[in-house]
């Protein structure tokens, strides 16, 4: 194992991929010599120009190529800039790639992975800072994914390659410079699966993305307050892990969700419904909590932009809150 | 571009077959028969016909809402066909499809398309692939005039200029996208004319002759697999029945109908073989004859499968 | 008062907004002549020729263009033809109209709607049969409507065109045809209210859109087992009227939450998840239930396709299980 | 189409407070004062002003994500737009916006748009109002090279061409759109060749000259307002900085660009207002100074402005 940053360790599991399958390519606006815009393919270009198809600004016309590419036997991985711009190409992914298996009575599969960054906390405004993840859940035919590590970019970047459906792959921004234990052989990390990522008796908290480093943090400080939490990294929206979440919520009896996203029909909801419906609920001493975005777009002023979305300390407090200390 | 005369039968055949099998839908769906919408080809069999007959049989097609008749011109199973327009476990899509999702993979058909314009992309896509893999396949883009005015027409035929992809955008102009003329849809007379948009050949065709539209389809088929790039043909045509099942048509009058019907591609190329091929009025008859048992055979087949078991309900959601 | 169809009432109040507003005017496919696919407009074109813009089937463009006229005064009504079309101009919507008041502080804003049919029953298959209000509810800045009545339609229009946000407008195919009473006189259904349908004490039964008629009717069934259901037609998402959820569940102590859309993250996940984190939750007395569509795509086979979602007696049969009748 | 001298005067001050507004807000930038990203439109400043100079002043603009330059042009407020770029609650957004969603309803503009090509059709329908209404009004429509290849390029075009709109479409062709040049992502040399497929008159000019833009575009927009429809003008331009902060610009060579600096449209204007009028050099340099006054009072009163109050987060959101 070595120490290597998210943006690394997912230009790895490209490259890698690229090496493995003949019938793996890219797709994207600006990722050839540029890069892409935060950098993921930088200096692949040499090496793999056939691999990388740079695009005009069409996001639909992009998707739309990609599906069909994937129908006749190609994999391709599609770089969306920022994931705010899924809008444009949503027909091709929400009624095409997700629905064309299903359609057709199981004669075709749409094998491809869509890539996009996704969050707030970088002064981009509104139109380039949101999170998506729930919206895609909610479709039947997709798989969601939103790995927070290093280790889990890489190897579900590769299990998302793999797989023969298509994969919403959400990157969070301001994970791709933080740095983690990676493994030199290759290695996947299954879609679909919850990792506790940090073991506690006292309450579970529940993360995705960057809320799963901030939760970690938090949990570190909850330590001084005689409080032992328990960090679950969801990683996988759709499909999701009921049971790794659902064991974990009987040994504690709390639950805290925590979403980068705005609050109101966000993940959160389904996770917690889930919960309700489950044997858990039994176990439960106390309501499930759920602490996600403001109802807002996010906007440009950084303090409003901070305060938009959960911070480690607004996952200390509200942990403190449940425990009245 | 010499067509044999087992070509030219096939060429026969398959418009007779579009024909028939089209006006027996229309027949099931009056009975209540049928769920959902149709969109039906009638009238335009020519065009599907004289582009698919200048395929190989490997290479690709994408079709649309109105697609029975691409369907059966690449080659599908008449049975299947109409075992899907019933819902059945037997039907291409097993049931799960219906009219608009039909997809045979075992002719290099990717399909149906319930939204309009939404095999533009994947066409486009399914020929970066041959670019790629190097396959020498050649795909057909199947569309309406009103399928034109969307985004991604532009997107795609931008990409397939740039990058010379090996793909024939066919637009078969049937005058109106729904109850809309193209008068009052599309800027330009001719939608050809937008082929100079994205450096690529644009051609008019006359889409009741299938004679002229297999050479033209020919032409640029073979102009792709020679990897100099996407040709846009634009093939007129004319719907005869309504856009869809309970359409009453108040957009057109009978009289523009009638104008149409007697240019009715069928009676034209019989014609066209009388006068130029020693294909004789009996031969032809006698395709008609066997279409029609064909199609009995397979309503047959259809009303007599199983429908698919609601057990089954969430099978296939995921590969 | 008059019976009218749930199609009628609505035509009447487009063009009693016609009528009243000089700027309400509308846009979509085949609405002039041909009267639209489900003949909403039907009968209209001669009398509101200059109101009915007959567009192009550019789905983006024209909600674009309709953003654009909103922003400087006029009040467009949008009929996108089937609600899964949203996918196509999902960026006017998400990050145009929903973000334009925000993102300019308060400077401009997007009085605008977008009607749509929804729903499965009619044989359409996946790529038209779809519900999407819960997509759009997760987006702060739209506000989302699904009425179920003649009544409800006719008044949730008029107070989208008179309201200065852009508002989402599902109206359940099924409905179209459905007969309820109408008032002469102008009114409207405020948004953001919920009401309770049918009042009862045994328990509560959230519904909205095509649920509601079949909540109605599972409740009327259910008499016959002992049990007086009260009937929550939810009506808008966004807002949620969380007032009136949160007494009836007070009054009832137990919650059946029926969608018509398929379950995960569907819009159920939230308005459970609202009652979870509300007073709500000390008096319930079972755990709150879901009924919702199965997550698949929308079959064309027609056993199929009903067993995709909930009927009444789907409804009737989870509330008798609720109460073990 | 005689330029008034008051009016020349006028369009070199905006040139002039384009390019030192885009200079001081680099410079801010550099020292890290200005949060996100920002797309500065040094090079770019007389197709911005040469088409404004075309509008009255309630006519409506449409702008971009490059969009100090239109806004300045249609006439903002200079304190304002500095305020907002360093989030400030006395910016023209309250500090919710920043550069990429600067809009200033007082002139006209219906603002900036983080999504390429997002103008578009907001433009198109604002004329479809203006049109409805009887106005008398004209849109310009602003947008780059790289969003001609989008979607709604085409479907606004289209009915922009159909319904004879008063808009008039500028493509500021910069020669890349971020990293892509014009040959890898546009199948045609000419975007104003687009214009054919809409039934619109496409136009090309030289962009660093204010005149020629000016005239082009005050002829389109007479067109529009009396009613005869929608134009399609390319201006060949240059952008000199990088796309946005911390571009390396390893898409395009030094030479380049130092070739395009000396078709500084700035000087280009002073030439010509040298050779062909009676104004000094001295009140050249006057209006220089007097800009350069305005940005430091700009800045001063942006850096002493408030932030926005963390509780007022949720203002906004709904009318
Ligand atoms: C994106 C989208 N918009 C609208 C529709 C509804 N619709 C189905 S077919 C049709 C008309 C299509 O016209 P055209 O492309 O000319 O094909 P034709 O029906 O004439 O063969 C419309 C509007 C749709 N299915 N998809
Ligand atoms: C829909 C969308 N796709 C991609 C981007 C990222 N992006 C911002 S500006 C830009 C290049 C735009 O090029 P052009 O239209 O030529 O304008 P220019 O920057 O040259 O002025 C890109 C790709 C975006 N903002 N929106
Ligand atoms: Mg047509
Ligand atoms: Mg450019």
């Amino acid at each position: 194992m070595t120490e290597k940053l998210y943006i690394d360790a997912l230009a790895e599991a490209i490259r890698e991929e690229f090496d493995r399958d003949p019938n793996v390519f890219m797709m994207g606006e600006d990722i050839g010599i540029y890069g892409g815009a935060f950098g993921v393919t930088k200096g692949m270009y040499e090496k793999y120009k056939d691999k990388l198809i740079e695009t005009p600004i069409s996001e639909a016309g992009i998707v739309g190529a990609a599906v069909g590419a994937a129908l006749v036997g190609m994999r391709p991985i599609v770089e969306i800039m920022f994931s705010d711009f899924l809008t444009l190409p949503m027909e091709w992914i929400v009624n095409q790639a997700a629905k064309l298996r299903y359609m057709t009575g199981g004669q075709l599969k749409v094998p491809m992975v869509i890539r996009t960054p996704m969050g707030s906390g970088t002064g981009a405004a509104a139109q380039h800072s949101q999170s998506f993840p729930a919206i895609f859940a909610h479709i039947p035919g997709l798989k969601v994914v939103m790995p927070a590590t290093p280790y889990d970019v890489k190897g579900l970047l590769k299990a998302a390659v793999r797989d023969d459906n298509p994969v919403l792959f959400f990157e969070h921004k301001l994970l791709y410079w933080t740095k983690g234990e990676v493994p030199e052989e290759d290695y996947i990390v299954p879609i679909g699966k919850a990792e506790i990522k940090r073991e506690g008796k006292d309450i579970t908290i529940i993360a995705g993305s960057i809320t799963v480093p901030r939760s970690l943090e938090a949990a570190e400080e909850l330590k001084t307050y005689g409080i032992d939490a328990e960090v679950i990294d969801i990683k996988s929206l759709s499909p999701l892990d009921e049971e790794t979440i659902v064991k974990s919520v009987i040994k504690t009896g709390k639950i805290l969700i925590v979403e980068d996203d705005n609050k109101n029909y966000g993940w959160g909801a389904e996770v917690l419904s889930k919960l309700v419906e489950s044997e858990a609920f039994d176990y439960l001493d106390y309501p499930i909590q759920r602490l996600a975005g403001k109802n807002v777009p996010i906007p440009y002023n950084p303090q409003l932009e901070r305060a938009a979305v959960p911070q480690t300390e607004d996952i200390v407090q509200k942990v403190r809150s449940i425990f009245d200390k | 571009m010499e067509l044999s005369k087992e070509k030219l039968l096939w060429m026969y055949q398959k418009m007779v077959e579009i024909r028939q099998f089209e006006l027996k839908v229309d027949e099931l769906f009056k009975k209540n028969m049928i769920w959902g919408t149709c969109h039906l080809y009638v009238g335009e069999e020519a065009t599907a016909v004289g582009a698919c007959a200048a395929l190989n049989p490997d290479d690709y097609i994408t079709s649309t809402h109105r697609g029975h008749g691409h369907t059966i011109a690449k080659g599908a199973d008449l049975k299947k066909m109409m075992a899907e327009l019933l819902g059945k476990e037997t039907g291409y899509c097993k049931g799960r499809g219906g009219s608009m999702h039909i997809v045979d993979v075992s002719t290099g058909n990717l399909g149906a398309n319930g939204i309009v314009a939404g095999g533009i992309p994947i066409a486009t896509g399914a020929a970066l692939a041959s670019k790629l893999k190097k396959d020498n396949k050649v795909t057909i883009c199947f569309f309406g005039d009103g399928a034109a005015n969307e985004g991604v027409f532009h997107e795609s035929l931008n990409m397939a200029g740039l990058w010379k992809l090996p793909v024939v955008y066919i637009c078969e102009n049937n005058l109106y996208g729904m109850s809309n003329p193209v008068s009052k849809s599309t800027a330009v007379k001719d939608i050809a004319q937008r082929a100079e948009s994205y450096n690529m050949p644009g051609v008019i065709v006359d889409g009741n002759d299938i004679v002229e539209v297999y050479k033209a389809v020919k032409e640029a088929v073979d102009r792709a697999r020679r990897g100099e790039g996407a040709t846009l043909i634009e093939s007129k045509t004319y719907r005869w029945l309504g856009h869809s099942k309970s359409d009453p048509r108040v957009y057109r009058t009978r009289e523009e109908e009638e104008e149409w019907k007697k240019k009715d591609p069928i009676k034209r190329f019989e014609k066209y073989l009388e006068e130029t091929t020693d294909i004789t009025k009996d031969e032809l008859e006698e395709i008609n004859k066997k279409v029609e048992q064909e199609i009995e055979e397979a309503y047959q087949f259809a009303i007599n499968s199983p429908d698919p078991r609601v057990e089954d309900l969430a099978k296939y959601v995921y590969a």
